[in-house]
């Protein structure tokens, strides 16, 4: 192991922050928080959420080469879609 | 050949072409009588000739299928046929009942024929594709049954590739969902869903496992790549086939009753369809291009990478062209259909059979590997005639479709049916003329068989360097 | 050290996960498209959804994607038997998750709501029952490895099934990020 | 190598992908069946209904015409012709005056000769095909 050592392996700590994320986003949910801030928000953090798995649990961010972006480029084309579907109606 | 029994193939090779040619005949048939409504009225209604040429279509691309796979079982089994008389019995059975219910639909009114075989015992004729009379499906459940077991005892008996296996899921398949051709409810819903469990898992499922397996046997045998990777290759686009295909059933289910969260996995899944086509394609040049010899039977290459192309444009895009519920809405029977279902058909299945053939019969008829020169100059002519004719076909019966769609169900004031039908006559005049190029190119390929017969066999000019 | 050039796991489970994260990307992109044609009844019916125990499966499949994690990094250090362990682990959580996804359905059955109740319930269920089918795949795959490991089928130098089904879990995993906001939180 | 790209894996996404894409087909199916009673006008189904099937499949009139929507492209579709006619017996009417030797140049339906029991029949046959409840009430337009 050549990484520092933060107390904690890098994964848990990813791991950590998902539940963190998620943590948020159920507190918006069962408030029924509403409105672009909100949504958005929530949305963001799933898009975060979904880097960050696909960099640190598939192992994507020690990859070269078009595959590096693949998870990226499909977050990417998702929340455009679904960020334009939303806007006009929050 | 290597095999004795592989002989067999040879019949039904020639019955598959002579069928095709009819086939043809009564394709234009039809087309005329889109542009003269009372031609060989009342001799020859639309309807019964338009059963002769889908019928004769599905019967000869079926003996094209039988006839490619008693020709590679053995060869990949590496034994011969079990039962080669079987394989001789069931090609008259099957030839003599084909062609008895042709007949009958060509010289008798639909309800005499009806009457004639006792419809009244058990009810199944008379819808689309499924006209044959429940004798002749009955007829045909039996031929299916001993040619299964004949091509499965020999796959049991020698080798098992994967090659053979693909083949044999595909045709047990293919029996497996004719079966529901004999369940027809009075409830037009249920009678149309299941009806599409025949026509859809075949020709958007089972069939295209045929397909891939007769493409990757040619492959092999023409470019000599490892069986190794062509064999992946083959699992992967199967696999994708059905992934995408079986829950695509969907596409059907938009408008006859059933309830609309079909619309939307049909729209998605079916979306995807054109993918494992794609990769046929995609495989299909790659395995020509990293090909470790030069096969002299250039026009089996000819037909194998048209077949990956066709079936890419006829199936994948034509086919995604209106099969997304909102769009569907407007096109549905209409001719975008029928373009759709021309090139579909053309391209993969068509095609796939001329290519298996195209590879056989010389080495049926004694060459060592490929007809002369001259005779395959004179198939590839015929190639680019038919699939040229296809491709010109379908974009005429495109236009006239998008017309259609507009004048009937489109613009403010929609047009009756017959009008708009009358407003777009120019295009079927169109088709009609393309599709006497179409039976050009198949008279020059019948021809081919019997020109420069007697001339020796073409040869490579030389070996390619093997690619990495 | 040079980062290689291929995702890891066998190259063919990546193909299909790009081809599965498509076809839920065209999934989300519809439930989108169409919620915004009809905001009220969406809005309506998300308000009947359990986010409790979408909290409870989000963290089930957070928790049995870094289990994964923790086999894949066992085997690379050759431990099999921990991998073995962890992939357990892993598997318990995908059950948890199957137990209360079905308890949610069950629910929802037994108000005799089904896809064609009305257009929101439509997408809830495809998008959730589509996922569902996944998440039992994907512990299919896993079972079969951890299997594999128990048995000493890996090791640190040849592991590739062990990363073969991570990557699947993890795509399953992934794809329910994007699913908990966009149909129990988004309004 | 780690991109290796097995026919093994191939192998078992092919096998296990068919299974999986196919019970997901069958449970749609099965849902499919719990929900079509409701707009498949079955209430209308009956004898005279059944014999109308029975006549229009062997006269093979799906080989000119569509019925929602399939079927052949020469002919109107009849899914809604009661709707559009208005009434069976204008169904009827129009079955009974075909010529028999055609329309010159034209197309025309053939004259099929039927009795009056089964011009019913299909007539009330193709009213209850109109009475099932198709999504967004297809054809888009009365004309088909």
């Amino acid at each position: 192991m050549n990484e520092p050592r933060f107390l904690l392996r890098p994964c848990t700590w990813v791991y950590l922050t998902l539940l963190l994320l998620t943590f948020i986003t159920w507190f918006v949910g069962v408030n029924h928080l509403s409105g672009r801030f909100f949504a958005f928000l929530v949305f963001g953090f799933a898009l975060l959420k979904g880097q960050l798995i696909g960099d640190h649990f598939m192992g994507l961010r020690w990859v070269a080469g078009p595959w590096r972006w693949a998870i990226f480029i499909w977050l990417v084309l998702v929340g455009t879609l679904v960020t334009a579907a939303f806007w006009r109606t929050l | 050949m290597k095999y004795q029994s592989q002989k067999v193939a040879k019949l039904y090779f020639i019955a598959a072409i002579g069928l095709f040619v009819g086939q043809i005949l009564f394709g234009l048939i039809i087309g005329a009588q889109y542009i003269w409504g009372d031609f060989l009225f009342p001799t020859l209604p639309f309807n019964q000739a338009r059963a002769v040429h889908t019928n004769l279509l599905i019967v000869w691309l079926i003996f094209g299928f039988m006839g490619a796979a008693y020709y590679l079982v053995p060869e990949e089994a590496e034994t011969d046929l079990v039962m080669p008389w079987l394989a001789k019995l069931m090609f008259w059975i099957f030839l003599a009942a084909g062609a008895a219910t042709i007949v009958g639909y060509i010289v008798m009114p639909f309800a005499d024929l009806a009457k004639l075989t006792q419809n009244d015992l058990f009810p199944t004729m008379g819808r689309e594709f499924l006209e044959q009379p429940t004798i002749t499906k009955l007829g045909i459940v039996v031929v299916a049954l001993a040619f299964l077991a004949n091509i499965g005892f020999t796959i049991l008996k020698g080798r098992k590739t994967v090659i053979n296996l693909v083949l044999l899921m595909g045709l047990t398949g293919l029996a497996v969902f004719f079966l529901f051709a004999f369940f027809n409810p009075t409830n037009i819903v249920w009678d149309k869903y299941y009806w599409w469990w025949v026509v859809h898992l075949w020709v958007e499922g089972v069939w295209e496992l045929i397909l891939g397996s007769i493409l990757a046997f040619i492959l092999i045998k023409t470019t000599g790549v490892d069986r190794e990777v062509i064999e992946k290759w083959l699992y992967v686009i199967i696999a994708m086939t059905l992934i995408t295909g079986i829950v695509g059933t969907g596409h059907h289910y938009y408008w006859i009753g059933t309830p609309e969260f079909w619309q939307w996995w049909g729209s998605i899944f079916s979306a995807l369809e054109p993918i494992p086509f794609f990769m046929m394609t995609v495989f299909a040049f790659n395995m020509v291009n990293k090909r470790r010899r030069n096969h002299p039977n250039k026009a089996a290459v000819l037909w194998a990478l048209g077949t990956a192309v066709m079936a890419f444009l006829g199936a994948g895009v034509w086919g995604f062209l209106h099969t997304l519920a909102p769009v569907n809405y407007y096109t549905h029977g209409t001719q975008i259909t029928a373009a759709h279902g021309h090139m579909a058909f053309y391209g993969a299945y068509v095609m796939i059979n001329l290519a298996i053939i195209s590879y056989a019969m010389p080495l049926l008829r004694g060459r060592e590997a490929a007809n002369s020169n001259k005779s395959q100059v004179l198939e590839m002519w015929s190639f680019w005639l038919m699939t040229i004719s296809i491709v010109f076909i379908t974009l005429f019966l495109t236009a006239a479709g998008i017309l259609q769609v507009y004048l009937q169900r489109f613009s403010d004031n929609p047009l009756p049916f017959m009008v708009v039908q009358s407003k777009i006559e120019l295009f079927y005049v169109l088709r009609e003329l393309t599709g006497l190029v179409f039976l050009a190119g198949l008279i020059v390929y019948v021809a081919s068989f019997f020109v420069g017969s007697r001339e020796p066999e073409a040869t490579v000019e030389g070996e390619v360097v093997a690619a990495s | 050290m040079e980062k290689p050039r291929w995702p890891p796991g066998d190259l063919v489970i990546w193909i299909f996960i790009l081809a599965e994260l498509l076809a839920f990307g065209i999934f989300f992109a519809a439930y989108a498209f169409t919620r915004a044609n009809h905001v009220e009844l969406f809005n309506t019916y998300q308000l009947t959804l359990d986010r409790n125990a979408a909290l409870i499966n989000t963290v089930a499949l957070i928790t049995s994607s870094y289990f994964v994690v923790r086999a894949v990094a066992s085997i690379r250090q050759d431990d099999s038997r921990r991998c073995f362990h962890w992939l357990l682990a892993a598997l318990a959580m995908g059950t948890l998750f199957l137990l209360v996804k079905s308890a949610e359905y069950h629910h929802h059955f037994s108000q005799g709501i089904n896809l064609s109740t009305n257009t929101f319930y439509m997408f809830y269920l495809s998008l959730t029952f589509f996922h569902f089918l996944h998440v039992i795949l994907g512990m299919v795959i896993l079972l079969a490895v951890a299997l594999k490991a128990r048995r000493g089928c890996y090791s640190a130098a040849e592991h590739t099934g062990v990363e073969t089904g991570a990557s699947y879990w993890h795509m399953v995993d992934l794809v329910w990020m994007i699913l908990f906001p966009l149909v129990y939180v988004m309004r | 190598m780690a991109q290796a790209f097995t026919k093994a894996m191939a192998r078992n996404i092919f096998y296990g992908g068919t299974a999986f894409f196919f019970l997901l087909f069958l449970a749609l199916t099965f849902q499919t069946h719990s929900v079509v009673p409701e707009r498949d006008n079955h209430e209308a189904i009956n004898d005279t209904v059944a014999l109308g099937k029975k006549v229009w499949e062997e006269n093979d009139c799906i080989g000119c015409h569509t019925l929602l929507g399939e079927g052949a492209y020469f002919a109107p579709e009849l899914g809604n012709v009661y709707k559009r006619f208005g009434s069976t017996d204008a169904i009827k009417a129009f079955i009974k005056s075909r010529p028999v030797n055609g329309v010159p140049g034209r197309r025309s339906m053939p004259q099929f000769n039927l009795s009056d029991e089964e011009l019913e029949a299909v007539a009330q046959f193709l009213k209850y095909v109109s009475g099932v409840k198709t999504n967004r009430n297809w054809p888009p337009t009365p004309q088909g």
